[in-house]
């Protein structure tokens, strides 16, 4: 089974629109999955457990809607596991992969940021059911934000090891940050119709928001020409591969079963 | 301290045990309590710890989101687990590094029944089903034992365990009442897990030591093999509900003892994975360590920063 | 698709066996091929390229041989593909992961010298074409031995570096050798029916073999008294899913296509 | 040398190519040529490499067993091509050694191709058909090229490119033949793949440099721009065969040129591309880099050895 724009109709651009927001929170919350059980500490490893039951929680709201919202029958799971690689629509930093800790604390820390601005003016969404779920996620993501946001300034500002790590994470995640703000066809149509958010008019304050937390923990902020996209629009890096190919292993073995 | 001294505080200790009143960290215990306490309190921590390797093993390939959900939170409730019966631990004056350092030199134990690998998505059913159920009947005495800090986790890990159990039931339910290659995986993962599960109760009565000491000390309240019958006579019902059978012919009601009669445990399998040449006793320690090595960084950085903090704040009062 | 024995009616027991021949080398290939593009040098990637080839050369004549004895139609890629982790009968050893290149000669070493003694007796099957893919086989393994047995001699009289990593994964490896020779199902009717090779009586040869390359390499031969067993009855360790769930991901993913 | 001295072999050395004759690595040669050639065939050599990468991606994901040994076995003549492209520039006076730590450290450049991801399995045929097909186009020219090693090695590698063109547009083929899936999957490679293809020529002609040296010494016979035309002549009849269009709404016939017109490259993405900024440029470089570094201690291991054995070898002689 894959499912396709075709197999929605009407609700087509909605749908879109919904796994836009919603792959980010799947695939950043299934490359968090990873790191339970290998934490630096237990109190992280619990933490950063509660980033990713927080991400799925979301997805789940964002799915029902939107499996509520299809023609052709589907379930949240169909939309979850039975997706092409090319259908996801995540943008391409929350499928980076958790190359050691500071990786996975500056992937975390750049999205929340976008994620919690976004979730901010989704709640003004004039559909009721997106602007519920954004009321509801809006507490869970100023937590994930703080959370990133502290592991940043203390690697940052630690030892000059974790500086050294936390600063080519940041480097290394930068060019993938301008992609959270270019709307791909679903996003424009959204704002059009007002159920969606004005993605681009969210950088500048994005911008000061990461910079500021990045100055206070003596970190440089990194300046780039070039930036890297194709997420959105379903053309992703190639570990987004491997991570399908676990993420629908069940799925694809077992078509049809219930779990 | 005289020794008369020394007797009439252990008179006071055990009079206070006979009563059923906790003793405190900050009480007078006997050493051997004190070592007793650490070692099954802690190998109890590392046990939660080293748990979530299995399950974790399945959270990027759970079948659905509902299930992937449930599987993150049960592995984070075990983290807990370990986080609360470490901090019982250190009451007793050691620290979680020690702690720690007995786990990765191999010094410290954890359950055995860890060392098997999760190699189908029912082996998550049968996890909470039947290691979970064990894991119980094991523990729920020790929510009145007789050491405060232990007795208060306990009761807080066993109720989260009981909500483990049933959701891997649930989990194995579906899979008996789903098609022929579920019901199928279902059956292989009690096939697999059934023995190791007996094997949680530790070696027969005849072969097993400590256990007059630790029945004083309200460690203990029945035999292993008492509780290794009370599992097995709780769980043939439900594997009956499922319509799976249990992986051992002879297993049979007995009327006149009103248990189940059950047939030999393979001890050498036992005592082969106890000393650490079990399927995945090798990967299972290595993985715990190395996420620890890998960690060390991040664990001097947050102390570094915590260090700085303090200093500027005590210049900024001075 | 999922094929089970009772699919295979009266042949089911060769074909049993044929599918414990040959997922040993469709497990080492795979293993090998990670590797390509990977080696320390390019001589040596070449040669592992090669290794995983002849292995996967091997797997498509025993396959091919396979399905046709099916009644169930069924092809080679289906073979290969389309069962489930429990439905493989490879041992342990060869799925174990390439940790690093001392892994990846040592796990070649101490499959390539039971390979070879294996095929060598499969020669005299009274299945014709069991015993023409031996003589076909026997050639390219004789060069893998040497070759990984070569490779054992450098690593173990090379540097101290290397003699520690090379001991270190002889000494983890060495639990699964056990498993080589101890009969599965399929293989004990094998020997009765005279296609199969009786296995047991290999082991002494195969100690001496493998005892002389360790000894001239100036390794100590390992002294275990547990071993692992389990793939030969299609129970795994926990690396094998995550290596079929890359290897099946397209056959799985896209049902009944050709390719 | 004198002046003179040297003026006379550059006669001669100039009259030999004029002549189509080989300068081999014994000749005498100026500097420019061996420098140039250093450059141009360690690219070569580089790009072979980093070539195996993005293929390598589907060895474990390969669809079919005929497929993964096709693939295995062109991934491998990649390294082959690598092999004896870095022999050929050896004999210009440079070791493996250097060569690599020009590649390692991003001072030499390898083909810009290289640095976009293989996202599904028809990229695998996109990169046969397209990128190979591309390759072939430059090479075949340096098959008749002045330095006798390079042109002997390109004779070699120009055969085995062939092969893997061919076997690239039969996925292709197999995959426009197939499901209406399979079709998709082969048109969107097909619009991923065509225009980082037609950049494979390098800039237009007004734009490039070092062209009118390299016609002398025979290491190019056509522009960019020309060879770019020729391609994209012999690639747009092979997309109507497999019924797949090429991404450029440009695109016709122009009967009048007897060539395709086609549309505008953005060449703002090549050059970022050849800077560095490419999809992967970061993570192929990491990957060599890594490779090469996890394999220091096996090389050593095989140096050690080696001496060890040379040594013995003269004690038993003596």
């Amino acid at each position: 089974m894959s499912l396709k724009k075709h197999d929605f109709r009407e609700n087509g651009d909605k749908i879109d629109y919904i796994l836009t927001i919603a792959d980010n929170s799947l695939i950043l919350g299934q490359r968090m999955g990873e790191l339970t059980g290998h934490g630096p500490t237990l109190e992280v490893d619990i933490a950063c457990t509660n980033i990713a039951l927080d991400l799925f929680g979301q997805v789940r709201s964002y799915f029902q809607y939107a499996a509520q919202l299809a023609e052709k029958s589907c379930t949240e799971d169909d939309l979850a596991f039975l997706r092409t690689e090319r259908e996801y629509k995540n943008v391409l930093l929350v499928e980076q992969p958790n190359t050691n800790f500071a990786y996975v604390i500056a992937k975390q820390f750049l999205f929340d940021h976008y994620h919690f601005l976004f979730l901010n003016e989704l709640q003004n969404s004039n559909d009721a059911t997106l602007s519920a779920i954004a009321k509801k996620s809006i507490k869970e993501v100023s937590y994930h934000k703080r959370f990133s946001s502290d592991w940043v300034l203390r690697l940052g500002d630690g030892t000059s090891v974790s500086k050294e790590k936390i600063q080519k994470a940041i480097n290394d995640l930068w060019p993938f940050t301008q992609e959270l703000f270019e709307p791909n066809e679903a996003e424009e149509k959204a704002v059009e119709l007002g159920y969606g958010v004005d993605i681009a008019k969210l950088q500048e304050e994005y911008k000061q928001a990461v910079e500021k937390v990045l100055i206070e923990s003596t970190l440089e902020v990194p300046v780039f020409e070039f930036y890297q996209r194709g997420g959105k629009k379903g053309v992703h890096s190639e570990h987004m591969g491997y991570l399908l190919s676990d993420m629908q292993y069940m799925q694809r073995t077992y078509p049809g079963m219930k779990w | 301290m005289s020794e008369k001294e020394i007797k009439n505080l252990e008179a006071i200790f055990e009079a206070k045990i006979a009563r059923d009143e906790k003793i405190e960290p900050k009480d007078w215990m006997p050493e051997k309590y004190r070592k007793t306490h650490i070692r099954q309190m802690s190998q109890h921590a590392h046990s939660e710890i080293v748990g979530m390797l299995p399950e974790g093993n399945w959270i990027t390939r759970a079948p659905s989101l509902r299930r992937k959900v449930a599987l993150l939170a049960k592995v984070q409730d075990e983290a807990g687990h370990g986080l609360y019966l470490y901090s019982a631990t250190e009451t007793l004056g050691i620290s979680r590094e020690e702690l720690y350092e007995q786990l990765h030199s191999g010094k410290a134990k954890y359950s055995s029944i860890f060392n098997y690998p999760t190699i189908t998505w029912a082996d998550i059913g049968a996890i909470g089903w039947l290691v979970d159920g064990a894991a119980i009947i094991n523990q729920v005495p020790l929510c009145s034992t007789s050491f405060g800090p232990y007795a208060r986790a306990m009761v807080r890990v066993c109720k989260e365990e009981s909500f483990h159990q049933r959701q891997g039931y649930e989990i194995m339910l579906t899979l008996a009442n789903g098609t022929p290659e579920q019901k199928e995986m279902a059956q292989d993962a009690l096939n697999r897990w059934w023995w190791p599960s007996l094997m949680m109760f530790g070696p027969t009565d005849d072969m097993s030591t400590h256990t007059e000491q630790s029945m004083k000390w309200k460690l203990k309240r029945k035999t292993n093999d008492e509780l290794r019958q009370q599992f097995i006579d709780q769980t043939v019902p439900q594997a009956n509900i499922l319509g799976l059978s249990i992986p051992d012919p002879d297993l049979k009601w007995n009327e006149e003892r009103g248990h189940y009669d059950f047939g030999p445990i393979n001890w050498d399998e036992f005592w082969q994975v106890v000393k650490g040449h079990g399927p995945c006793n090798k990967e299972r320690l290595q993985t715990r360590v190395d996420a620890w090595e890998e960690g060390e960084w991040v664990r001097d950085a947050a102390m570094a920063y915590a260090e700085k903090k303090a200093e500027r704040k005590v210049k900024q009062a001075g």
